[in-house]
């Protein structure tokens, strides 16, 4: 079977091209069956690669590689479609695969009654398409190809409710925010060909090795190609600088923020700067910029969500906030921690969106029901004391809250532990302490959201109440699943000072290449001590969100006024996106004007007209001359005389 | 049938088709626009011999005619023709686009209907014969009867400032190429020949490679059109019928960039390498400069043109790149840039059909009442703005690839500023879609707007085929013109190195 | 012989002025007339007596007779002051005299002219016509008869258009 | 003696005195006038350059030019009477129709 | 003591005057004459077109002479007068269907014409400068008259006035530069004149008198007013006439005076004519453009011409030479055609010749229309026409000669003429038609045009045959 690793991707196009093409003669039901199917057959065809490639030791060291054809080949440089499933894409393949036929089965369930259902599907299978060419390319520039693919779908999906300004306003900006990323990633891979003479993942690993390059050496050609490679990541991964465009991709249903914005388009970046970490140790500069960008990430996108009020927001600032954290653990080097996080934020993440989902759709029928069409249902204020209606919702909300928040047991502990444990092992003791102080806000915001929406009395009248149910099983199976997810998840990347094994560190060590040098001190104590103090941030977040939101005290309310200042900031979102459009937007649109205007208009056809205008009025001018009178002929040659006068003499 | 003179077949075949049309009365609409279409494809397929027997596995002319034209005392020049790997695809582009051209202006045109069909084929006379001319007198010939019918179809068909529009486009091209015609005599005067590959190997001092270079670069830049002189497009585009704009964005604005690679660069590659720094910044400053103005437009044609402005800067830069890589994307963003913008102007026309106007604010939430065209039309933007696995990727992407590999000084900050067109692309297109498609439920009047016909999905398929076979499988097109790229590549390499060290600048990175 | 020359010329050039200068075109014509006599006068000084006598015939005798006769025709007696705006007839004037300087000028300056001092013999007064006609038949045939060619075909356009409209 | 630069000075003068005649008077008879005057000074010139140079040619090149004197007022008189029975005006500075 | 009179060499000019004699009288004996004079006078002429034709292979390397230069043929001569006589042809057969749409037919116009041309032949074999003259004025005086043929239209009989006044003047100036050359040389003759030696100052007096003569024939600018007024006042095949033969060989004769007697003067005249050839061709073109008649936009563009031959005059080479009488060869057709359509718009005596008149005509006569598009195609020098080929020859030759200025203001002048071109062609084709008027065109002459067009077209793509006799002629005058 390792011959058909190109068949992984290539089932969702499938799916894609039967839905879109044949999609509006067929039933909903069908449309629903193909699309998961082609994702279930993929995924399955994943693992039984998986398998295959652990079982013999000479695959699973080098991976298994299906060229398919040449695609550009151009004097030396030669890229072709090729597939690559080693270790590290073969592990996020059947994450990716797993959480999107989830999604795709939870869809059926949400989507139902929505029109255009055919579009939405076959925009899914496309996106899953995309993303797996990303994670399968074996060189750079394929990976681009899914890179700026999932961009498009993104922007497709997000765009869905594309008859609303505010849909197709969030997809356009993300589309182009995307593709200021995908500017600073084609620029690095103009580099990295400069450097190593092709942009395939496996050659460039042997130049790096075989070349014995150390950081020292000062290359500052590499720095620069991480830098745009690190640009184009931080554009695809929301962070600091791009991140913007995340929060108003909200405007998309439901799972697909599950999907994309939680689970695998936002760490394709991380993913990328994973694959390349043999090239990115070489850049110490880089390292310490994406180190903290990623904690200055995680800490400003945890604040925001402290005071958000919409659901939705809330979650997708937390996703900033933990893409921070796995920004700032491949900073300080702990690649493998990266990835760990990146696995376990998707199962919570998705199964966090997948909740609040639900939570809406509930809420949107109970609207509809009561006949109200002003009020927002992602509005948590219009919540309250839903644990009584939705009790399967409620509890696997529950256990994905507490696994963000880094309780124990829990997947998100191990992860966000391990990347503390390790920002600190490497001396970054500043970025450390501003990772825990984003932990406890994390919580804190966590339980906010769970106090208001589950807890207390419902804010709403008597008619939205009774129409409050539990959401169809064919939505509320993937959150179990997911749950169960969350929970073991975290299970496979036990600490070592755990003295259980850390299968994924054993797994995933020969993709790591440390040629960067870099070492963590290795003190089992001060580890113990560092994972209380993040058990007690998690539990701190805990006990503040419940004294303010837990009863019915309006303490929530006067704090807000007294520091009202600082409240409105953090509601506008630090005025962020105002500062965007008044720097960048409105002034090239002023250029643009100007341009056209002044330098097309009146200085290029000015000048053109002008002198044609100027031909005529010379004419004129003669014409106005010859008036007819004989004198004037006859002046005329005699002046001619003089002038040949004037020349002879 | 008649092996040995099969391009000047190829080339003249309209002239059959001018002269059946003539014995059409001018009544009889319906069988003009059918002999037209069915004329067309037979042109297609016979031209496709061309692409079949072509071989490409070493570098020689193909195809070549030549025989005894004017030999008078002071002007011999032969009927010289011959196609190359440059040549062959553009040639192709051509007879590809007629049909679906003369497909889409089924219901376009109603008026003097004959006389519009004998113009482009006129007109397409006119492009093969300076596509395939490689004698410079010849080429000039062709070059300037090319105008003409295209002057009558912007000017006759056009819309309300068109007389103004055709006159601007005439003089500006006519300016260009009468310059042209002052170097092209120098150039016999000196050398003697009028005959393209002699002419390359004859040397010509500096001093006057430096005029003859600009002389030309001007007449082509005009054509182009390169930043200064591009403000004749606009007007062309939105006052020409569609079918006028498809063709003159889809190939009559290619002629520029072929003539810069045929002539102005290989005739006199000193003075070319001496002012590629310069071109390279005008052909940067007019992506940017098109992008950005084509995000203020309000008429969706005059946006589309502008976008094509910024296409070409990338094509300028990729020649003038003076890299493998560089050459062959401009080289295949040419035959992008004439199927995407043509398609893009094609579904314009049909929209413009419908509604009979093209100003934006006019249109919004059309996706939902015309849901083909929107994939259609999305498709299309999507290839324009360079969407990997679409065909305007892999040029655009060889491009910038060529730009940054190319040994100019500081060519990364060059690929930084051109690549910042990838960015500006996206912006006003998508922008353009969103104001065109998305934003709000269609108004009234957009309510019945009826969906694509089969007739106009019949000619944007083969569109589409093209773009993402292109897009996927692009190598069938480089390997064409990698013998022709080279030996010209090797023409400006010497040259610049030799430049470039005397310049004291570091040679190749 | 000296006085002569002066006198005539004196004459010539006194009643040529008078012919620009007087607004009454009769006047003018008759002035003309004296002008032209003058000439004859001075082709005698050079000794070419037929050409003065063809002088007196052909111009004062047939062309000035012509002109006082169409004159009369036309009733032409004063002409209308002039409308002309003063700076253009001064310009004119300037121009004109301006040449002349500069031909007389040139004269001056050639050497040639000076050259010139004696008269020959040949075609002066000793039969002076003999000498002309053969010349005239032998060398300039053609443009002989070319004029007359001309003056036919004068005289056809002149008849032509006169006609009336029919 | 009277040498041949006299001559040549009155005929240019009286050169002189045609041209400016020409483009002083407004009557077209005038001009006419003037032309012939130009003529004579020709004549004059021609027949001093041949008796001083001892050809004869001189005198044969006047014969031609009195006769197309004859000729030109021929022609030139019957357009003034033509022009007289439209416009009853043979001012110059009436003649304006045709300009620009 | 008899002249023995050689009735051979002056076949040509005998055959003139019995055909002048005759149309004369014709006039006045028959009525019905008015029919058929048209055709007798075409006979005359192509009896002299067979005689040239046939002497053109004996000339071809020698050149026959009579009564010492008086009569002069050879290869350069023949060409232009073969041209000439082309030129009048051309003209009678329009002229037939104007003057019968007028109906004003009388004899005496054919007379005059025959008399004009009889007057260019003159000039045009001879080789001593008083022949020149008498042949001048034989070809000015009848012009004069013809140009006033409509005697009861204002616009001709004025535009006849003023051709007359400054026509005189001129060849007063010209006939005082000959007698200055006359007395400098002690001759007449080229040859003499070309070996006295030139270094007074009265040699400079009489070119200057000469070349002013003689650039008020071809129209050079500061010698060009009449132009304009001339051209539209005179009938449109008069002014098809004018603007070819006496033009053509106005330039002709300029050539012979510079290169064949003053070649030692070059440096002097050769600033002369520079400027002169600039200044020529932007009036030409600048005037052309604000006009709103198309005849009196040809009248400009027929200076413009005569401007671009100057500058090959400047080019002085036997290349500018070959390129002037290849050029005068296409713009006999082109202008023969131009003027030629202008004539067919005619209905009674009111001419139609104003760019508004030509709204919409493309599509109400498109044969018409097509020729009249080729013609002003051609004159803008649109390539595969004649007009392009001759620019070509001319400008080449400039440029061999390193004249770079003159070629460029050359190309900026043909540039500016596109425009004035265009608009005829905008006008037909671009613009809706206010007035409805019906013409009924003359066959002969639409067959004429159609001649011509093809001719345009056909020299346009295959000019060698042209060429090579233009060559040969220039290499006998060098």
């Amino acid at each position: 079977m390792t011959g058909y690793v190109w068949l992984i991707p290539v089932f969702p196009l499938i799916g894609f091209l039967i839905n879109g093409l044949f999609g509006k003669r067929l039933s909903r039901k069908t449309i629903g069956v193909i699309a998961s199917g082609a994702i279930l057959f993929s995924f399955l065809l994943a693992c039984v690669i998986f398998f295959q490639m652990n079982s013999s030791v000479e695959l699973s060291e080098k991976g298994i590689r299906n060229v398919l054809f040449p695609w550009i080949h151009i004097g030396d440089f030669s890229v072709n479609f090729g597939y690559l499933f080693d270790r590290l894409s073969g592990s996020m393949t059947l994450m990716v695969a797993g959480v999107s036929f989830l999604i795709h089965v939870y869809s059926i369930g949400y989507m139902a009654e929505e029109e255009g259902y055919w579009r939405y599907f076959a925009y899914l299978n496309l996106f899953v398409f995309m993303m797996l060419t990303l994670v399968l390319a074996d060189n750079l520039l394929l990976m681009f190809v899914g890179w700026e693919g999932v961009g498009l779908c993104s922007y497709l999906l997000i765009g869905f409710y594309y008859t609303t300004e505010v849909a197709s306003d969030a997809g356009k900006k993300a589309f182009i925010v995307n593709r200021v990323g995908d500017f600073g990633f084609m620029l690095g891979m103009f580099f990295l060909f400069t450097l190593f003479g092709s942009l395939e993942f496996q050659h460039i690993r042997e130049a790096v090795i075989s070349a014995g390059l150390k950081p020292e050496h000062g290359m500052g050609l590499i720095t620069l190609a991480t830098v745009l490679l690190f640009l184009g990541a931080t554009g695809k991964s929301a962070q600091i600088p791009l991140y913007v465009w995340l929060p108003d991709a909200m405007a998309g249903p439901t799972p697909v923020s599950a999907l994309i914005h939680a689970a695998t388009m936002v760490t394709s970046g991380v993913y990328m700067i994973v694959k390349l970490n043999y090239v990115f140790q070489l850049a110490p500069i880089t390292m310490l910029t994406i180190a903290w960008i990623g904690g200055l990430t995680a800490l400003f996108a945890a604040t925001i969500g402290t005071v958000q009020n919409d659901i939705k927001k809330v979650l997708a600032y937390s996703t900033v906030s933990q893409l921070g954290y796995m920004f700032l653990a491949l900073g300080v080097g702990a690649f493998i921690a990266g990835f760990f996080h990146i696995l376990t934020h998707a199962f919570f993440k998705a199964l966090l969106f997948l909740g609040s989902g639900s939570v809406i759709h509930a809420m949107h029928h109970a609207f509809h029901h009561a006949g109200i069409h002003d009020k927002d249902p992602q509005d948590i204020r219009n919540m309250g004391g839903l644990k009584k209606y939705m009790p399967k919702t409620y509890w696997t909300f529950l256990v994905a809250t507490l696994a963000i928040a880094g309780f124990p047991p829990f997947a998100g502990f191990f992860s966000k532990d391990e990347i503390l444990w390790k920002t600190f092992a490497s001396s970054h003791r500043v970025l450390w302490a501003i990772g825990a102080f984003a932990a406890i806000l994390t919580s804190f915001y966590m339980f906010r959201l769970v106090y208001l929406t589950f807890f207390g009395e419902f804010r709403g009248s008597k008619r939205e109440e009774e129409a409050l149910h539990e959401s169809p099983s064919v939505m509320t199976f993937p959150l179990i699943a997911l749950a169960v997810l969350s929970v073991i998840g975290g299970w496979i990347g036990f600490p070592h000072i755990f003295k259980l094994p850390n299968v994924l560190e054993q797994y995933l060590e020969p993709v790591i290449e440390n040629t960067g040098g870099i070492h963590f001190l290795h003190n089992s104590a001060l580890e113990w001590g560092l994972m209380d103090v993040s058990i007690l941030c998690a539990i701190a977040g805990w006990l503040f969100a419940r004294t303010l939101y837990a009863g019915k005290s309006d303490v929530p309310g006067k704090l807000a006024k007294t520091f009202s200042y600082f409240y409105s900031i953090l509601l506008n979102k630090y005025y962020v996106d105002e500062i965007y459009f008044a720097l960048i937007i409105r002034p090239v649109k002023k250029i643009g004007d100007f341009c056209w205007l002044f330098i097309d208009t009146i200085i290029i056809d000015g000048t053109v007209n002008l002198v044609a205008y100027l031909a005529r009025c010379f004419g004129r001018i003669y014409s106005l001359y010859q008036n007819g009178a004989v004198k004037v002929y006859a002046l005329t040659m005699l002046g001619g005389i003089l002038v040949l006068f004037w020349i002879f003499f | 049938m008649f092996e040995s003179s099969f391009l000047s077949l190829v080339t003249f075949f309209p002239l059959l088709a001018v002269f059946i049309l003539l014995f059409f009365s001018s009544r009889a609409e319906k069988g003009i626009k059918v002999f037209g279409i069915i004329f067309s494809i037979i042109h297609f397929l016979i031209s496709l011999k061309l692409l079949f027997d072509f071989d490409y596995s070493v570098y020689k002319l193909q195809f070549v005619e030549k025989s005894k034209w004017i030999a008078s005392h002071f002007l011999n020049s032969q009927y010289f023709i011959g196609i190359d790997g440059i040549s062959l695809f553009i040639i192709l582009l051509t007879t590809f686009l007629m049909p679906i051209i003369f497909l889409s202006t089924y219901s376009g045109i109603t008026k003097k209907v004959k006389s519009f069909y004998i113009n482009m084929f006129l007109l397409e006379v006119g492009i093969l014969g300076s596509l395939v001319a490689l004698d410079l007198f010849l080429f000039y010939v062709f070059w300037e009867i090319m105008l003409i019918p295209m002057y009558f179809i912007i000017g006759v068909w056009g819309g309300e400032r068109r007389i103004y529009a055709a006159i601007k486009f005439f003089i500006y091209t006519m300016a260009g190429s009468l310059l042209m015609l002052l170097g092209i005599m120098y150039m016999y005067r000196v050398a003697g020949t009028f005959d393209v590959f002699k002419l390359y190997g004859y040397h010509f001092s500096l001093k006057e490679q430096i005029y003859l270079f600009s002389v030309f670069a001007i007449a082509f830049a005009i054509k182009v059109p390169v930043f200064p002189f591009h403000t004749w497009l606009p007007d062309a585009h939105t006052e020409a019928p569609t079918a006028g704009s498809v063709i003159l964005a889809g190939v009559l604005l290619k002629l520029g960039t072929y003539g810069f690679l045929r002539f102005a660069m290989p005739l006199f590659p000193d003075a070319m390498v001496k002012f590629a720094p310069y071109v390279i910044i005008l052909a940067i400053v007019g992506i940017i400069y098109g992008a950005l103005v084509a995000m203020v437009q309000k008429d969706i044609k005059k946006l589309v043109a502008y976008s094509s402005v910024s296409h070409l800067g990338y094509v300028m830069l990729g020649l003038f790149a003076l890299t493998i890589y560089g050459m062959q994307g401009g080289m295949l963003q040419m035959i992008n840039h004439g199927i995407s913008t043509g398609a893009l102007f094609l579904l314009v026309g049909i929209v413009y059909e419908r509604k009979h106007t093209r100003l934006i604010s006019e249109y919004g939430g059309i996706a939902k009442v015309m849901p083909l065209y929107a994939t259609f039309f999305m498709i299309v933007t999507l290839s324009s703005i360079g969407l990997p696995l679409t065909n305007g990727f892999v040029g655009e992407f060889s491009i910038l690839l060529g730009t940054f590999k190319s040994s100019w000084q500081h060519a990364w900050i060059y690929t930084a500023f051109a690549a910042t067109g990838v960015i500006l692309g996206a912006v006003y297109m998508l922008w353009m879609y969103q104001r065109v498609f998305f934003n709000t439920e269609p108004s009234e009047e957009n309510k019945n707007l009826e969906d694509l016909k089969i007739r106009e999905i019949a000619y944007l398929v083969p569109l589409v085929i093209m773009i993402f076979w292109i897009g996927i499988y692009p190598s069938f097109f480089f390997r064409r013109m990698e013998k022709s790229v080279d030996y010209y590549l090797r023409i400006f390499k010497s040259k610049q190195t030799v430049m470039l060290i005397d310049a004291g600048k570091g040679g190749i990175r | 012989m000296q006085l002569a020359f002066y006198i005539l010329s004196f004459i010539a050039v006194f009643a040529a002025v008078m012919v620009v200068l007087s607004d009454r075109p009769i006047v003018s014509g008759l002035f003309l007339l004296l002008c032209f006599t003058a000439i004859s006068g001075l082709y005698i000084t050079l000794s070419a007596p037929f050409i003065a006598a063809m002088q007196l015939v052909v111009y004062s005798g047939a062309i000035i007779v012509l002109f006082l006769f169409v004159l009369m025709l036309l009733n032409q007696h004063r002409e209308s002051p002039s409308k002309r705006n003063r700076f253009v007839t001064f310009v004119s004037v300037l121009g004109g005299v301006l040449i002349g300087v500069f031909i007389y000028l040139t004269m001056l300056k050639s050497k040639i002219l000076l050259s010139y001092t004696k008269m020959s013999a040949v075609g002066g007064m000793k039969n002076n016509v003999e000498t002309i006609a053969g010349v005239m038949f032998k060398k300039y045939f053609i443009p002989f008869e070319l004029i007359s060619i001309l003056l036919l075909a004068a005289m056809v356009a002149a008849v032509f258009l006169s006609k009336k409209r029919v | 003696m009277v040498g041949m630069l006299d001559y040549a000075i009155l005929s240019a003068v009286l050169f002189t005195v045609g041209v400016v005649g020409i483009l002083i008077r407004r009557n077209i008879i005038t001009i006419f006038m003037c032309i012939e005057l130009m003529l004579n000074s020709v004549n004059l010139l021609f027949v001093a350059f041949s008796r001083y140079m001892g050809h004869v040619d001189g005198q044969i090149f006047v014969f031609f030019i009195f006769a197309i004197a004859a000729a030109e007022a021929a022609v030139g008189l019957a357009l003034v009477v033509a022009y007289f029975k439209l416009k009853e005006t043979i001012e110059v500075d009436e003649i304006k129709l045709l300009k620009g | 003591m008899n002249v023995s009179i050689n009735y051979f060499m002056l076949a040509p000019f005998l055959i003139l005057t019995a055909g002048i004699i005759v149309l004369s009288l014709m006039g006045v004996l028959k009525e019905n004459g008015k029919q058929t004079s048209g055709v007798v006078a075409s006979i005359f002429l192509l009896g002299d077109l067979y005689y040239f034709v046939k002497l053109m292979p004996k000339v071809s390397y020698r050149s026959l002479d009579y009564l010492n230069g008086a009569i002069h043929y050879n290869l350069f001569n023949l060409y232009l007068s073969i041209l000439v006589i082309v030129c009048a042809i051309a003209s009678f057969v329009l002229a037939e269907g104007f003057l019968r749409e007028e109906d004003f037919r009388h004899s005496e116009f054919y007379a005059i014409i025959l008399s004009s041309i009889m007057g260019m032949l003159a000039m045009l074999n001879t080789v001593n400068l008083i022949n020149i003259f008498v042949g001048l004025e034989l070809t000015s005086i009848p012009l004069y008259s013809a140009v006033a043929y409509f005697r009861y239209k204002e616009r001709s009989v004025e535009g006849g006035l003023k051709y007359f006044v400054l026509g005189s003047i001129a060849s007063g100036f010209f006939i005082f530069g000959i007698a200055l050359i006359y007395g400098a040389t002690q001759s007449v003759v080229f040859r003499e004149i070309l070996t006295a030696t030139k270094d007074d100052s009265l040699f400079k007096l009489g070119l200057l008198f000469i070349l002013s003569g003689i650039a008020f024939k071809a129209s050079a600018v500061p010698f060009h007013m009449w132009t304009p007024d001339a051209y539209e006042g005179a009938p449109t095949p008069v002014t098809a006439f004018m603007s070819i033969a006496p033009k053509a060989v106005a330039i002709v004769i300029l050539v012979k005076v510079l290169y064949a007697m003053f070649p030692d003067m070059f440096g002097l005249w050769h600033k002369a004519m520079f400027v002169i050839a600039i200044a020529t061709v932007l009036v030409g073109n600048l005037g052309a453009l604000v006009q709103n008649s198309v005849k009196r936009m040809l009248a400009y563009s027929s200076i413009a011409h005569a401007g671009y031959l100057l500058m090959a005059i400047v080019a002085f080479s036997v290349e500018g030479i070959s390129a002037i009488l290849f050029y005068l060869a296409g713009y006999l057709l082109i202008n023969i055609g131009a003027f030629g359509s202008l004539s067919l718009l005619k209905k009674g005596d009111i001419d139609f010749v104003d760019y508004d008149n030509l709204r919409g005509i493309g599509y109400k006569y498109p044969f018409f229309g097509l020729l009249l598009s080729i013609f002003m195609f051609s004159l803008a020098g649109i390539p595969a026409t004649i007009g392009f080929v001759g620019k070509f020859y001319v400008f080449k030759s400039l440029i061999v000669k390193g004249e770079y200025i003159l070629a460029l203001i050359g190309i900026l002048g043909s540039l500016v003429s596109v425009y004035y071109y265009l608009r005829v062609v905008v006008m037909m084709y671009m613009k809706e038609n206010p007035e409805e008027n019906e013409f009924k065109f003359n066959l002969l002459s639409l067959v004429l045009l159609t001649v011509c067009a093809v001719g345009v077209i056909y020299f346009g793509l295959f000019p060698q045959s042209i060429n090579k006799i233009a060559v040969m002629a220039a290499r006998v005058l060098i």
